[in-house]
């Protein structure tokens, strides 16, 4: 059975001796069973496999912070030339850059900031994220009526910056009211269930819900579909995931508000790469949210 | 020294100790008798902590004395053995004994030298021969009860409290306790006694209170009862010869067993059992007996040897094959291997024979209610409903469900081990005649007891064991209880 | 039926806990007691109550199953894979679910009787199996597009929900068998003393096994029924729910050690956790306090109705 | 000492599994034997490492503790709260966080002795509990600016880590409790046969108070290592924790059921998880994939390690 064990291990290929000149980047991504972050984790190794001379490691931090740490603990022992880090947190994952840094190791951060700088970063500001959605509900509402909001995983940093977007535009217009707020865990199934719970408690005092991300936009659709009033809420998400694209497409959801995953993802092995060669790279690569709606749809869908 | 004034308990609205007082002398053997579910254990256990009375109370050294748990009374100088064998398995011998009550050093670390010693001192009293280094799960029912025992005697305590203590012992045990109970007394110690083996009462007791139905039928000393006298207090009417007449058994063999062995338990083992015959398998503690009947009945199959059934050689992988081949058995170890305590009474009984109330894969619940009725009847089972759960029943009712449980697949090998153990003499009568009553319909009965007189007077052959191996064949009608324990012994 | 009194009136500490929140609610908020919210109440429990009454099941028997949230989530993609619209007939898909589902449990199963392993460790062992073969399936994406015909097992019939209907079933089916059937009384057998159950000839491993496939089963539909109400095999979906399936039977007075318990006891502690989980969205309290004050209540609940059943 | 002897016997099949994967691991990759990495190793392990010994002694009483991770976050934020730079002397930040986990932990246990509730249903309310207490005190954000001195305990002592001394001094100190003082020999009692452990006069309340109580300590302890760690008070950290540290336990070979287990078990146990994240992520086995090898390995290991001590 030993035999067994060790045959298990020759499956997996050996990390092979590195030539000269080639780059090892390594990479940790927040969460792999999350699908915009695995679009964007997809992005990189597959542009990664692009480019001649570059080899990757990829690891899945699944959303703890603690973990992450512990991934760029290994990286450095693994002697990679770069990494790439997709930070699960804020300030839990701060460690993990310090760590690098104190290790001589170049990092470039994607998708989220953490308290102390990396040597690059891409991505887009969660809460310009929430405050686009928002202004959109506004836009539609005329700066007045009735608003749901649906949290990610309370404490986290996405939850947190893309509420505290939507409380920027709730300030700017006092005729938009938060009619009542709550968690569904980014989980679609939770998202349903709060929502028809919502539609009888709150019934007609809502023009509009908005979810922390596609897949919580996805339950509420369904459940306003369900019971029938969907033509009367306006629902937008963030991220812009497949099934929501469609959506956006046939009419269903009203909005989302993309996010580059490939672009990010692209651009964090470009800027690896150039620091990797020592050579010159720039500090910040902002890549902007986009408003998605049914007018704007047809270059997003591909 | 201790009194009981007017001590009642309930349970869930069954009173089952109605008040009561008696009162304990220094230095004095007082036995509590009564029948299965008499309220013997309970009232122990009220006297010992465990179950806080509901009426009355109990006084200590003339004080009143509240005990909230075992440990209080355990503290003022009050331990019991418990009828029920509460080994902690994994713990070892010596740590059960000490369990407690451990030797310990400055900063509580235990002394483990101090410990073993300890240990070794009480096993010693009780001549037993059990390594204190062993874990308590590879130890067999007997041994586990000596370390009971020793475990009560090592508190040093002032009244030890002892329900049924012999009731998985074999004689040589026994004797060695009352030995121990002799140098107990002569110390002052107040011994509660209680078992259902008559000549017991009369060697030890001095004084003998009597519990029916939970309430105190009388007490008095012992040298004014006999025990005709004791059982008509005990069970309100007269008992006559509570063994039956055995008849010859016919020619038919119904089990071969040869060679059959499993090392180091057993080896060589060979015998017959005809139909219409009861053999017991006599021997001391450890000698092998239910290791034996266990590869019969496939709870734990020997690693070779042949045993043949009804003609035909019989592989038996688990308790299923021998249920299928029409071997029944009721185990020694009732906790262990027998009972389902959250299961009611009558779903322990119909466990093993469902499929006899079924139609199909379904249960017909009128007829399973109308058999559980007739054996609770026949066996006269004390419960408060069919659906109580087994685990609040008295010890000997738990034995007699067992039974029952056992005959109502209608075996024709029926395998008892230790089957009245903890049973009241008038349900041992019961007992007894319904194994004759097996015997004379054309089954037959293998017998493990260590009640010799038991085993002499209802088995037609007696082979014994030593040491794993057979000693000997003898025929019940010649033999005496020296022939056996002669064979059973160690060279 | 002697033993269902006895029943009821052991978990009627329970039942009292949960008219009495009940009645809370209907007051705090004027909501609560409306058919339509009744309804969301009742279509809401229905997962959880699925898996509970599979889990129930196991630990009947004194297993524990923690693969049920992952089970749920591969069962759902095979699902949601075969259902694409004009692919199948809507049994297959169906069918795929289930059979996902009952395969695992088998799986576990096996593993335990067989291999000897603790259940925790077997179960443990399929949650991250289950979950990583879901990604896999799925490629970490959602599969969507699912059939109208698939979908629609989320809908109505006769104006009932239908997971709830199909929730009643499964319930009245596991009560009816837990009573009436001989493996159903084997089950508490084996769970109450599974030494003295195999000495009384109980065949205690084909025992198991079943209890975990059915489980399996059970939990594949749940699958299913999930995919059909999000439109979606979402691997990453289910996360804990075996936590919310186990506490229910907890609550509900099953022990963990095995060989007690009842289906209407899981029934009220299924009933129990989806009471409180609307009526704290319905009041609007914030999420933070939620999960405090639904703590709180849980433990509550059970220690009241073990006081109760004690007395 | 035959009972040590004993016993590393019976984990014979574990320690031979985690060498066996130790030996694949260094073939297959150049960095899994350096020093660095095996530091590395060892400071991952650190934190389940302290909450599996924690746990030991619950799973010991029979008992479980579901609240680990919740704990964790619940210490790690009122920690942080008092740690930012200039407040109070390290020793507050730290003696709050460890109390804290101590307070959850005696509420664990005075619910279960006192209110005879079962531990599954008391710790996962005290999940739920710990965890919204968290959010609320940090209002639901990251309690950060700590000072430099609290976040060096995540640093270095003599080039060792030391949250890895935290972890080895907490696992010698629990190993020579359980093996030598009277209250750790009635933990195994109390696990073993509690009716019996009582009737020897064996303060049974006593005993799983002190073990809830001391599992809530540890719990504090890792909630400050970890807060120190991620340099912040993080009210959503520690997400199923609970779930790896009582698989390492039990993986450890102590049983659920109480009363069998030692520490040195466990310690393998948290060894053979630490070293299967770690080598998984080395060699870069693709996520979904390694969910699936680890699942298998733990569920192999385990079955390996029971064959062999039945043997
Ligand atoms: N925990 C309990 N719950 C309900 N009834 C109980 C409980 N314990 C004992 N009883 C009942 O109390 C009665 C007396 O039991 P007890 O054990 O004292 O009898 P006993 O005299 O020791 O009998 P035996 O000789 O069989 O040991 C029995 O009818 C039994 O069913
Ligand atoms: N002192 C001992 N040391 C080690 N093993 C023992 C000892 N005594 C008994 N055993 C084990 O127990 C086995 C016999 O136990 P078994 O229960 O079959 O005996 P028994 O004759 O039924 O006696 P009883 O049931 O009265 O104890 C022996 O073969 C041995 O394996
Ligand atoms: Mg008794
Ligand atoms: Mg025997």
């Amino acid at each position: 059975s030993l035999v067994a064990l060790m045959t298990a291990f020759s499956g997996c290929k050996k990390t092979e001796a590195r030539k000269p000149g080639e780059v090892l980047i390594g990479f940790s991504s927040r969460d792999l069973s999350a699908e915009y972050t695995a679009k964007l984790s997809e992005a990189v190794v597959e542009y990664a496999k692009t480019k001649p001379g570059v080899g990757l490691v990829m690891v899945d931090a699944q959303s703890d912070a603690q973990k992450q740490i512990s991934q760029i603990e290994n990286f450095i022992s693994l002697k990679v030339d770069v990494i790439i880090l997709n930070p699960c947190e804020l300030e839990a994952s701060t460690p993990a850059v310090d760590r690098a840094k104190a290790a001589g190791i170049p990092i470039v951060l994607v998708n989220q900031v953490t308290k102390s700088a990396g040597n690059a970063y891409i991505g887009s500001n969660d809460v310009d994220a929430g405050h686009i959605a928002m202004e959109a509900v506004a836009k539609k509402l005329g700066g007045k009526g009735g608003v749901l909001m649906i949290h990610g995983i309370m404490g986290t940093s996405a939850q947190l910056q893309r509420e505290t977007g939507a409380r920027e535009v709730f300030a700017k217009y006092p005729g938009l009211k938060l009619v009542d707020h709550q968690t569904a865990s980014w989980d679609r199934a939770k998202a349903m269930s709060l929502t028809e719970n919502w539609i009888q408690a709150h019934k007609g005092k809502f023009q509009a819900i908005f979810a922390h991300n596609d897949e919580m936009a996805m339950g509420a659709l369904l459940a306003l579909e369900r019971a029938g009033i969907k033509k009367d809420v306006y629902v937008i998400g963030i991220d812009a995931i497949a099934q929501a694209l469609t959506a956006v497409k046939e009419g269903r959801l009203d909005a989302t508000v993309f996010q580059d995953a490939v672009g990010q993802g692209k651009g964090s092995v470009d800027a690896a790469l150039l620091l990797a060669r020592k050579q010159p790279c720039p500090k910040e690569n902002l890549i902007p949210f986009q408003l998605v709606t049914p007018e704007n749809i047809t270059p997003f869908l591909k | 020294m201790l009194q009981a004034l007017e001590l009642s308990k309930d349970f869930g609205g069954l009173t089952v100790l109605q008040p009561t007082s008696v009162d304990f002398l220094p230095g004095e053997v007082h036995a509590l008798m009564g029948e299965n579910g008499a309220g013997k254990s309970t009232l122990m256990k009220v006297l010992a902590g465990l179950y806080r009375p509901d009426g009355g109370h109990v006084e200590w050294r003339g004080v009143q004395a509240d005990f909230a748990s075992p440990h209080d009374a355990l503290v003022a100088g009050i331990a019991m053995i418990h009828q029920e064998l509460m080994p902690i398995p994994d713990l070892t011998v010596a740590e059960n004994i000490t369990l407690g009550a451990e030797p310990c050093g400055r900063f509580w670390q235990i002394n483990r030298p101090a410990q073993r010693q300890r240990a070794l001192e009480l096993l010693k009293e009780l001549e037993a021969n059990i390594e204190p280094d062993r874990l308590m799960r590879t130890l067999t029912v007997a041994q586990t009860q000596v370390v009971e025992i020793a475990k009560a005697l090592g508190r040093r305590a002032d009244v030890i409290l002892m329900d049924e203590p012999t009731a998985a012992l074999s004689e040589q045990e026994v004797a060695a306790l009352f030995r121990s109970i002799a140098r107990l007394k002569a110390r002052g110690v107040t011994i509660v006694y209680t078992t259902h083996k008559m000549d017991e009462v009369f060697k030890l007791a001095d004084r003998i209170s009597v519990l029916r139905d939970g309430r105190l039928v009388g007490t008095s000393p012992a040298s004014e009862l006999n025990p005709a006298k004791l059982i008509q207090l005990m069970v309100g009417r007269e008992l006559a010869d509570i063994f039956p007449v055995r008849l010859p058994p016919t020619d038919e063999v119904l089990l071969e067993v040869s060679n059959l062995t499993r090392e180091p338990a057993y080896r060589d083992i060979s015998f017959r059992l005809h139909r219409g015959e009861v053999v017991a398998l006599a021997g001391l503690m450890g000698a092998g007996r239910t290791e034996v009947v266990s590869a019969i009945y496939g709870l734990q199959p020997a690693t070779s040897g042949e045993i043949r059934f009804k003609g035909r050689p019989l592989s038996l992988r688990d308790p299923q094959d021998a249920l299928a081949a029409g071997i029944g058995m009721v185990t020694e170890d009732r906790k262990g291997l027998g009972l389902i305590p959250a299961l009611g009474l009558g779903q322990n009984v119909t466990l093993t024979a469902l499929r006899e109330f079924c139609r199909g894969q379904m249960i017909d619940h009128k007829a399973e209610a109308v058999a559980i009725r007739s054996r609770v009847a026949e066996f006269t089972i004390k419960a408060t409903s069919p659906s109580q759960p087994i685990a609040q029943l008295s010890g000997g009712n738990q034995q007699k469900a067992l039974l029952a449980r056992c005959l109502l697949g209608d075996p024709d090998l029926i395998i008892l081990d230790e089957p009245t153990r903890g049973i009241d003499i008038g349900a041992k009568a019961e007992i007894y005649s319904a194994i004759q009553g097996l015997a004379r319909s054309g089954k037959a009965v293998l017998l493990v007891s260590s009640e010799l007189p038991e085993a002499l007077s209802l088995a037609h052959r007696i082979v014994v064991l030593r040491r794993g191996s057979v000693a000997a064949t003898l025929d019940a009608a010649t033999a005496d209880q020296e022939t056996v324990l002669r064979h059973a012994m160690p060279l | 039926m002697p033993a269902l009194d006895r029943h009821l009136l052991h978990r009627f500490g329970l039942l009292l806990v949960i008219l009495a929140v009940g009645l809370g609610l209907s007051f705090v908020t004027d909501t609560f007691l409306s058919v339509a919210n009744l309804t969301n109440v009742a279509r809401q429990v229905s997962i959880n109550g699925i898996l509970a009454v599979g889990v129930t099941f196991v630990l009947l028997t004194a297993g524990v199953d923690l693969s049920l949230g992952s089970v749920v989530a591969l069962s759902g993609v095979a699902c949601a894979t075969f259902a694409h619209p004009g692919d199948h007939t809507v049994f297959i898909p169906i069918a795929v679910g289930l059979l996902t589902g009952a395969a695992c449990g088998l799986v576990n199963g096996v593993l335990v009787t067989r291999g000897g392993v603790a259940p925790f460790i077997v179960t443990l062992g399929m949650m991250t199996i289950a979950r990583g073969l879901a990604l896999i399936f799925s490629g970490g994406r959602p599969v969507a597009n699912m059939s109208s015909e698939l979908t629609s097992l989320a809908g109505d019939f006769l104006g009932v929900p239908i997971p709830v209907l199909c929730f009643a079933s499964v319930a009245t089916g596991a009560w009816f068998f837990l009573r009436n059937f001989r493996l159903g009384r084997h089950i508490y057998a084996v769970g109450g003393n599974e030494n003295a159950a195999r000495a009384a000839g109980v065949p205690v491993e084909r025992v198991k096994l079943f209890a975990y496939g059915l489980c399996g089963l059970l939990t594949g539909l749940a699958g299913v029924v999930l995919a059909a109400r999000i439109t979606t095999g979402q691997p990453n979906a289910g996360q804990a729910y075996e936590l919310d399936a186990i506490a229910a039977v907890v609550i509900g007075g099953t022990s963990l050690a095995g060989g007690v318990g009842t289906i209407t006891g899981t029934l009220l502690g299924v009933l129990l956790i989806g009471e409180i989980n609307n009526g704290l969205d319905l009041m609007g309290v914030s999420s933070y306090f939620q999960a405090v004050i639904k703590g709180v209540i849980i433990v509550g609940a059970v220690w009241l109705d073990r006081r109760q059943s004690r007395s």
